[in-house]
């Protein structure tokens, strides 16, 4: 049986994120944390839900996680495959995407992120992979979900390169630039559930998971932490959660573990 | 009209020193051999396209043979970076390159745009993005109705494209199934395009009507290479490599490590070596 | 999320008076069925969208249901002209109708731009051609790359779109194949959609990856309408009644005549008279 | 066994049309004429040319001519078949095409066309179908040629509309528009060929069906006809190719005329 006790940060971010999905939802999964998230969701309490992924996966229904974006069982489960234009310009463009996960390397407390470069773009000193789908992700979902772990390191007070826009420099930012969603509406971290306060758009702890202290998440987050008034504590994973996220890693496990070319 | 080649004759007539050229393929049906075989003949001065650069640009990159790359997300898929092209940018090992950066959105639009004939992709993008500001390739268009400002970037139109399938028929029809990613698009922008493939088949009678298929008259050169996407995978016939992948993570951190490698695993192998890479996968 | 309803249902909730609405199928898969239901609840005032009017909107222009088409050619194909359609233009019988004519290019990109939520189309058209002059809504852009002019129209958003399909599984899910024409685009960019299907099914386990499908959260509402398209046809359940084209001629050409046509074969029957008219076809 | 000397104008028509086409060539079909000249070439001396018609329909070889551009049998024969969309943006716009075909209801000498409307265009005299593919078919096409029977009331001094561009006004006007596509090489028409000046891109009969005059073709032309220098007589059809139509014919007739629905 599941020991409830002892789940991980790790775990207790991914359901946090799970528990955040409806049935209803039509997610545009990234690959880690995201991934994870949206098929403990579909295992439990959102079976019905769609996912997506931008090798042009519709409603897929993975029994494993894939390591990369574009695994065969994606395509394997999916309701169909398109091609990779046609996925940007007819189910991302066309605002058929509820949910957009993103992940970041630095995070400001706007939901702005990079992962292109630290330090100057035109020398950088890390040259991170880029991109990828997040500047269009951020814009054209009706949401933005953003899961990281905190460290002061990623939680920054001024992210080195706009990779994606979150609400900018706050306040109604995203509209003065003509975008019609509501970019980031959720952060879930290893720590805490933020959420953007509804005037500045900064991000706000609404919620603790268990154990954690105002100081521990303070300590990793690079600006001033700002706490809701209501501060609650994120109820910790229930056996199926746990039980459902962990089997699913075990298969992953072995699945991906097994076989090697030559 | 397709030719039936070998993979040396196809990259010799259709991979010139100075191309732009684009490698593709989504995670799935990447055309590995066709680089290793550049790779061999030493093409330089070449400018890759690639979504995805992925290990495949790593490779060429960490043999000279680019001098820029058009891309949209430098990583090693469910792995991490990409180290042979970090050094480069860095440190200019072995050579400098320079980079053009885009989303996947814009890449994705700027084929679809080059296999239109268009000379630019219009799209909604790049909002609040940083990009538009280091990219002077990332400008815009007003939409005459509404005024709605839309992003536009120049159309891909490479001089060759590669792409690997599942089969060609005796006539040069080629069928991409699976994830079909921009494999399409990218041979019908290109100027040439070489398809690798696991199976030649005599044809195609029974298809579903609907499928991505590329007639023989827009492919230029076909060569039969079974197992020639691995690490990646083909879509019915094996599974992508994962551990590989996790392998590259290593042996492209060390430049020495890199050399060797090359010279063992293309250098002093043909194309053949491929079907042997992929049995138990 | 798709509701399955009748098509009595389906046409009272989602075709109102006023609507901009679409009923597309490229030769292959017309809705009558769902047209006929139309003119059977007396809808008024409709923008009419479609690449090719054909009989099917000759019947419901000369029910004067219409007070605007938007087409780009206005023929019955293989027979000639459209006589109803004409008979509008010409004598305002039953009552006038304002056009917007364009090419099929300009519309199949504009169904295309509705689909993927941009404000317009962008192509290469119209170089010479006199319907820019006569038409408002195309208009230029220019690539801010090149300098070319290109085409501009506005995207097609119709406010309810219908098409018909070959099936549909239990979840809602819909297969359109063979001759797909633009009704991915149409249902796409509608704000909301009725596709009439020949069967619904429990489940689609063992379709090919690459097929047309539109998944079950795209669509309205589904109805189960054996022979929809008559006398269009559906790939793989029946052929086109050719003779019903030929006679539509005949019937078209006398007011008359074409009314007593609508109320023997459209007002005094249901959608269940379709099966019967696919018999032996 | 085929009566080689009671061809009609119509059969020598379309086997000129066939004549003109090769086995690399890849074709935009319309019906009609067209149809039937391509298809000719097909099972005569180009095996191997490519019929596209606009339904989507790539490659195909249909055992009879279809009487819509969608039949079913363009369909199953096809090498594939794309959407609507995909046709225009990918394949005719995409520079892919060698031949397209035009008909006419009405045509100037310099191969512009009109078959949207006889009489003003905002109170047409008569509202013919209209454009349909053609505007794009003749600026696209790398060569379009053009079939119609020869009337006073077709070949006309000036057009109505211009439904599609030729040669404009001719000379260089193409260029001038930016279009860089040879526009129309070739008049097929019941009783002659006709090909532009390469200066002046005026249609000059080059060709004349057997049995036909001048006299012949001026009057079944509403403009003052030139003829060229080295004119020509179209040789008659052979007996393969007059058979071929022939038979092509029957079948199509067999094929249609049985069933009907209820």
């Amino acid at each position: 049986m599941t020991n409830l006790s002892d789940f991980t940060p790790n775990e207790m971010m991914t359901i946090a994120a799970a528990r955040a999905l409806s049935n209803d939802d039509v997610c545009f999964v990234g690959i880690g944390a995201p991934s994870a998230a949206c098929n403990v969701a579909r295992l439990t309490h959102a079976p019905d839900i769609t996912l997506i992924y931008e090798s042009g996966t519709i409603g897929t229904a993975p029994n494993v996680l894939p390591l990369s974006i574009g695994d065969g069982e994606l395509c394997e489960t999916a309701v169909t495959t398109v091609s990779v234009p046609e996925m940007f310009r007819y189910w991302l463009q066309g605002g058929r995407i509820s949910i957009g996960f993103l992940g970041a390397a630095q995070l400001d407390r706007f939901g702005n992120i990079n992962t292109t470069v630290i330090g100057d773009y035109h020398k950088p000193k890390v040259r991170l992979p880029g991109g990828g789908g997040a500047p269009e992700i951020a814009s054209s979902c009706k949401q933005v979900f953003i899961t990281m772990k905190q460290a002061t390191r990623g939680m920054v007070e001024k992210i080195d390169f706009y990779t994606s826009f979150g609400h900018g420099e706050g306040g109604n930012h995203r509209e003065r630039l003509g975008i019609k969603t509501k970019g980031p509406t959720l952060l879930i971290t290893d720590l805490a559930i933020w959420k953007p306060d509804p005037e500045t758009k900064e991000f706000t702890v609404v919620s603790m998971h268990r154990g954690v202290t105002r100081d521990k998440v303070q300590e990793t987050c690079g600006w001033k932490a700002r706490f809701s008034d209501r501060l609650e504590e994120t109820p910790p994973p229930s056996e199926l959660e746990l039980t459902t996220l962990r089997e699913l890693q075990a298969r992953t496990e072995k699945a991906h573990g097994g076989k090697k070319g030559n | 009209m397709a030719k039936f080649q070998s993979l040396k004759e196809a990259v010799a007539e259709n991979l010139r020193d100075g191309d732009v050229v684009a490698f593709e393929g989504f995670t799935h049906l990447i055309p590995h051999a066709a680089a290793h075989e550049a790779i061999r003949q030493g093409r330089k001065d070449l400018t890759l396209i690639r979504m995805t650069p992925d290990i495949v640009y790593d490779q060429m990159i960490g043999m000279g043979l680019a001098k820029k790359v058009i891309f949209s997300y430098a990583g090693n898929p469910g792995v991490g970076l990409l180290r042979r092209m970090r050094d480069a940018i860095e440190n200019s090992w072995p050579r400098g390159i320079e980079t053009e950066e885009h989303s996947h959105a814009s890449m994705a639009n700027a084929y679809e745009a080059g296999a239109a004939g268009l000379p630019c992709a219009v799209f909604r993008g790049y909002r609040g993005a940083g990009l538009k500001e280091v990219n002077p390739n990332i400008r815009s268009v007003t939409c005459p109705f509404t005024g709605e400002e839309l992003a536009a970037v120049p159309a891909h139109r490479p001089d060759v494209a590669f792409v690997h399938a599942q089969k060609a028929n005796r006539r040069g029809d080629v069928l991409v199934e699976g994830i079909i990613g921009v494999q399409k698009e990218a041979v019908l922008a290109a100027k040439r395009s070489v398809v690798t493939v696991e199976e030649i088949v005599e044809d195609f009678d029974d298809l579903h009507p609907n499928l991505c298929i590329l007639p023989h008259w827009t492919v230029t050169s076909i060569v039969h290479v079974p197992g020639g996407a691995h690490p990646s995978y083909t879509h019915g016939y094996y599974d992508r490599d994962n551990a590989a992948y996790l392998e590259w993570d290593k042996i492209s951190a060390d430049r020495d490590l890199f050399s060797a490698w090359i010279k063992e695993n293309v250098l002093e192998v043909g194309p053949e070596a491929f079907a042997g890479r992929v049995k138990g996968l």
